[in-house]
């Protein structure tokens, strides 16, 4: 008998706990070929704004011990070109599809809520309140339990889709903006986002990065992702969405040890762009090795 | 475009630092067109983590061969494989060359280990049109794959920085002389080889109305178009800052020399 | 000619920028058949509190990709029996020996560092605003911009030795941190610590670390320490030590050219004992070979 | 204690996933004694990041053997070390086996791997008493060393859990049976293996009187004392909590057994 890996996410449900991380997977189409797409718990979408953005000046990857730091920023073509160019297409994806949206303003996040949430082909939103790459709104949001609340109440006013707060690990207290995010009305959270580096290139003796800054992601993180999502998970009884520097299905059982309900796969990708089928299949192997029936049953403690 | 395990059928060490390694990927080469690369993983560890693109320097019905020059970690750890190891590999990737059959003489212009993928292209281009190549390098071991275009019958023109082989000079100047002198205009040329020279490139193109296709070089992550890590800065009039970034990964990795905004 | 490469911290005179990093070189002597202690800057000596610490429960570290955890919990012997046994040997080492003191109570870090004030072999103080791994004081103080200009201040009025503030990275901004240690009295800043990490074991599924949470250091945390530097540096026009990851002369190069004054060297002393000596000798190469005279000039922008 | 880099002068795969490797390090082994390791790094990059701890397992003139079973990606990058590749090792570290030169029989006993420090310690104590050793294993392919205890004219008696070689049991069941039928009091005991068997080994020898010294491990990073890192609990009554963190790196990592607080 094949255990049943399905989990829920507020209204969702999903084939398996696995997704793709935003800004990971481009589209979906991107990695088509080299990826059975209907293997994936669910893909998150490239982050949307409302205006079209160039994203930051080049070079905006360098790799770390274990890691790689991005500086994106949000590079996407903006709410109406995707409406017109990408939302068609989705409809073929084999499997969940969420979008993911940032804004500069409160007022964006909704604005972007409201528009793709009668769009068929989305089955869910995640507000990226945690870009570090940005210099209006992303990340700042994302580091105040205030306008966190504020943020995410107002784009639950405009949604009814299932409302995923991705969060910042660059915080003090993890715990209470996730507290926040939940008071605002978010039925699931997504952490961590990428944790704020910078790596200097002693030749040129300039940063490596045009932007200096950009997000850590990859292995190295890994720990420190586990341990907020630990928190989080003793923090709020919604249902929490485990990310940062997952590579194996090992990896994601310890994210579901500490108590998320599924998990996200960024930077592996790159790295194998089957890492997601893998793991989803390595978890039902895992399970049916160990006999386990209910994936909420691995949870330590 | 798929991801194979590929065995490394050869492996040359054709220069000081520079390696050449035959692989084991008929279902990559058969879809494969000059220009095109593939993005390798070098080891199963976290370490270094991500792939590493390397253009395809021959296409076989056997497989694709690489031509690398050794610049860090990877790159020296790739060096490391013995034949019949095997590599984790995604290909063929990007847009390569493109091809016009009916041109007259096609010069290809390569700095250093930017021979790679014009060998590809020579091989393809003598089938119907004339070949020339200049290959420009700090210092004669860095001028590569000499003897192996001499063999299909290209006429091959070196520069070197300190006149060691060659004309004293750079691969540019090869180009400026030739155009200078030749009879046909607008003569198609094909560049790859470092920035600051593929931008001396586009400026002699330029000048003498010729069209230039040049292959670029940025950090990759995914190879595929998903990350937005690669980009490069493209022309755009309509757009406000008058440029737009594109993937070097899916929208080049070789590009009309035009589009590019040299900053 | 060689380059002289020695630095001021505060009233503090190195003779190179490299010390070897608190709880990462214990009191100097467990190296001392392994390293040229005159080679090196300076040492910090393990985390000093006013009573004896059994620390926390083993095992306390686990290996990470490029990195480790560890959860110490501050195991030492306590201020008195430290005066007893350790201080009398600190004299013998050829070079700054450097106290590192950690409280409970704000009163605790004072009574420790008056006690210190006066004792030969003891050139600086550290004070260590941001251990991870005890229940009190620790990183709360180093979190709280409040907090640690109290903990500063009672301690800057107790002591004239060159004051050092250890900052804590897990915080959501650490610049202002950063300032409220300088308003307090800080000669110098030294970060990062640890960033407060996990592991779990999925074979028995429990966390590696009896205590559950551990701190990540190694190659791993480098960007993120490195961000943090730069970003101190920008704010405050005091000294900073900067660490996190160091392992080559090449990574210290990057905390200089961000406008670190020194670097302090820890788990690479594990990996390797002779790495605080060889990044010594290394930065010392560098600057003869590319004769920079003064180690200020090699800061970027 | 010294820090060197040591040529792998043999490498020997004694069962599946068991290695021996012999060392150049005569530096080290002229300081060396029975139950002292070794910390060793397995590559020069930064995974693995930290040194790994083995027991030194032969004492000569030349050098040090060590002897180690494959459990993570650092022993298995060390499996896959060639003779004549080197490795930085420090050494020798902690305290080893205290010996009496004037005791009759002394009983060795390993647990699988744990084999690897009581070999030194078996030469050592053999040339002034008999040496008695007891090894456990779940099968026969994990007794290791068997001959080579014989070849000291060492009397061996071996324990499986599947009764694939000697006796269907653990070695501590051949200990209480030799204690049971010896009949000379208080013989000195040694062990080493995981840390259920030394538990168990600790309550024989208490209730047979015997001194007992065994050999732990714990996760190291420093392995000189430095990062208390590595410590397990010892009995100290004058604590108000009962037991003190000792280090296992420079305080043992032989203790004796009396001193460990089992939980
Ligand atoms: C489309 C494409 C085709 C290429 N073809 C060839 C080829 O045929 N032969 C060849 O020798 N080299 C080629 N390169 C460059 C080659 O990818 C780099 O030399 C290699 O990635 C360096 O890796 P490293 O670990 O040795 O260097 P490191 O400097 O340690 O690498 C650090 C990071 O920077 C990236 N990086 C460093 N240099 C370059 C570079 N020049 N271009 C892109 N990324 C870089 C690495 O991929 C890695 O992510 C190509 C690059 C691209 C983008
Ligand atoms: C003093 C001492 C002597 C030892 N002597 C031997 C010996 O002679 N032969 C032998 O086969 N093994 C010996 N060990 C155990 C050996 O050190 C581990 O098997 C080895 O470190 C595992 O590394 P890994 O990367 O393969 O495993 P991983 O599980 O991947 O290692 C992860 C981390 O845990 C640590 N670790 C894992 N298992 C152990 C363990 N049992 N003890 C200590 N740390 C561990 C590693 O050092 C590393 O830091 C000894 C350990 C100690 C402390
Ligand atoms: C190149 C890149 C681009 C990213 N873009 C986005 C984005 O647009 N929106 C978002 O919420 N997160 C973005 N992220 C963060 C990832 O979704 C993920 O949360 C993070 O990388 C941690 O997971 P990982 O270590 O598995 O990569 C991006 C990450 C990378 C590496
Ligand atoms: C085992 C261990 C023990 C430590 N103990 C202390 C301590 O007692 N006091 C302190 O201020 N920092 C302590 N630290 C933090 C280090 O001094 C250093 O700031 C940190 O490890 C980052 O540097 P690294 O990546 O080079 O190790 C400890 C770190 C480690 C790994
Ligand atoms: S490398 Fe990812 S988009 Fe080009
Ligand atoms: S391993 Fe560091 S104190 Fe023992």
């Amino acid at each position: 008998m094949e255990p049943d890996i399905s989990v829920s996410i507020g209204k969702l449900r999903l084939k398996n706990p696995v997704l793709c991380a935003s800004g990971c997977f481009g589209y979906g189409q991107e990695y088509a070929e080299l990826v059975d797409l209907s293997m994936l718990g669910g893909i998150i979408l490239k982050g949307i704004t409302l205006k079209e953005r160039q994203g930051n000046p080049m070079p905006r990857i360098i790799e770390t011990p274990a890691g790689m730091l991005n500086s994106v920023g949000l590079q996407n073509m903006g709410l109406s070109r995707f409406l017109r160019e990408k939302l068609p297409l989705l409809s073929n994806i084999p499997t969940a599809v969420i979008a993911n949206i940032c804004g500069e303003t409160p007022e964006e996040y909704a604005a972007i809520a409201k528009e793709l949430s009668d769009k068929a082909g989305i089955s869910a939103l995640e507000i990226n309140i945690s870009c570090p790459n940005v210099s209006h709104g992303g990340m700042s949001f994302g580091q105040d339990m205030m306008l966190t609340f504020e943020v995410v109440n107002l784009v639950r006013k405009q949604t009814s889709l299932p409302l995923i707060v991705k969060l910042s690990p660059n915080v003090t207290d993890i715990a209470s903006i996730a507290k926040a995010a939940v008071d605002g009305g978010a039925d699931a959270l997504s952490l961590i986002n990428t944790l704020l580096g910078m790596a200097m290139d002693i030749k040129t003796k300039k940063p490596y990065l045009a932007n200096i800054t950009g997000g850590l992601s990859g292995p190295a993180v890994k720990p420190v992702a586990l341990r907020m999502v630990w928190e989080v998970c003793k923090a709020v009884s919604v249902p929490v969405i485990g990310q940062g520097g997952i590579m194996s299905w090992e990896d994601s059982l310890e994210f579901l040890l500490v108590g998320a309900t599924a998990v996200c796969i960024g930077t592996a990708n790159f790295v194998n762009p089957k890492a997601g089928m893998e793991i989803a299949q390595g978890i039902k192997d895992y399970m049916k090795q160990h006999k386990i029936i209910d994936l909420r049953k691995i949870r330590m403690m | 475009m798929i991801q194979l395990t590929a065995k490394i059928l050869e492996k040359e060490e054709v220069a000081p630092d520079h390696y050449r390694l035959a692989l084991d990927a008929p279902l990559i080469s058969k879809d494969a067109s000059p220009g095109q690369f593939v993005h390798v993983k070098i080891t199963s560890q976290y370490m270094p983590l991500l792939r590493r693109p390397f253009s395809i320097h021959r296409i076989t019905p056997s497989g694709i061969e690489i031509l690398f020059r050794v610049v860090g970690t990877g790159t020296r750890l790739l060096s490391e494989k013995r034949q019949g190891d095997e590599l984790d590999i995604i290909g063929p990737l990007g847009h390569g060359f493109k091809v016009k059959e009916n041109t007259f003489t096609a010069i290809l212009v390569a700095g250093g280990v930017g021979v790679a993928p014009l060998f590809a292209l020579a091989e393809r281009l003598r089938q119907f049109t004339e070949v020339r190549i200049l290959i420009g390098s700090k210092t004669k071991t860095g001028i590569l794959c000499l003897e192996k275009f001499e063999a299909l019958g290209i006429n091959v023109q070196v520069a070197t920085d300190d006149g060691s082989l060659g004309i004293k000079g750079v691969a540019t100047d090869l180009l400026e002389d030739f155009l200078a002198t030749s009879a046909s205009p607008r003569l198609p040329i094909y560049g790859c080889g470092p920035m600051p020279m593929l931008r001396i490139l586009t400026e002699i193109a330029q000048l003498y109305s010729s069209p230039c296709q040049i292959s670029l070089e940025t950090n990759m992550a995914c190879g595929v178009g998903a990350c937005l890590g690669c980009v490069t800065k493209i022309v755009a009039p309509n757009s406000s800052s008058n440029f737009e970034y594109k993937r070097v990964c899916v929208d080049g990795p070789v590009f009309d020399a035009r589009e590019i905004l040299w900053r």
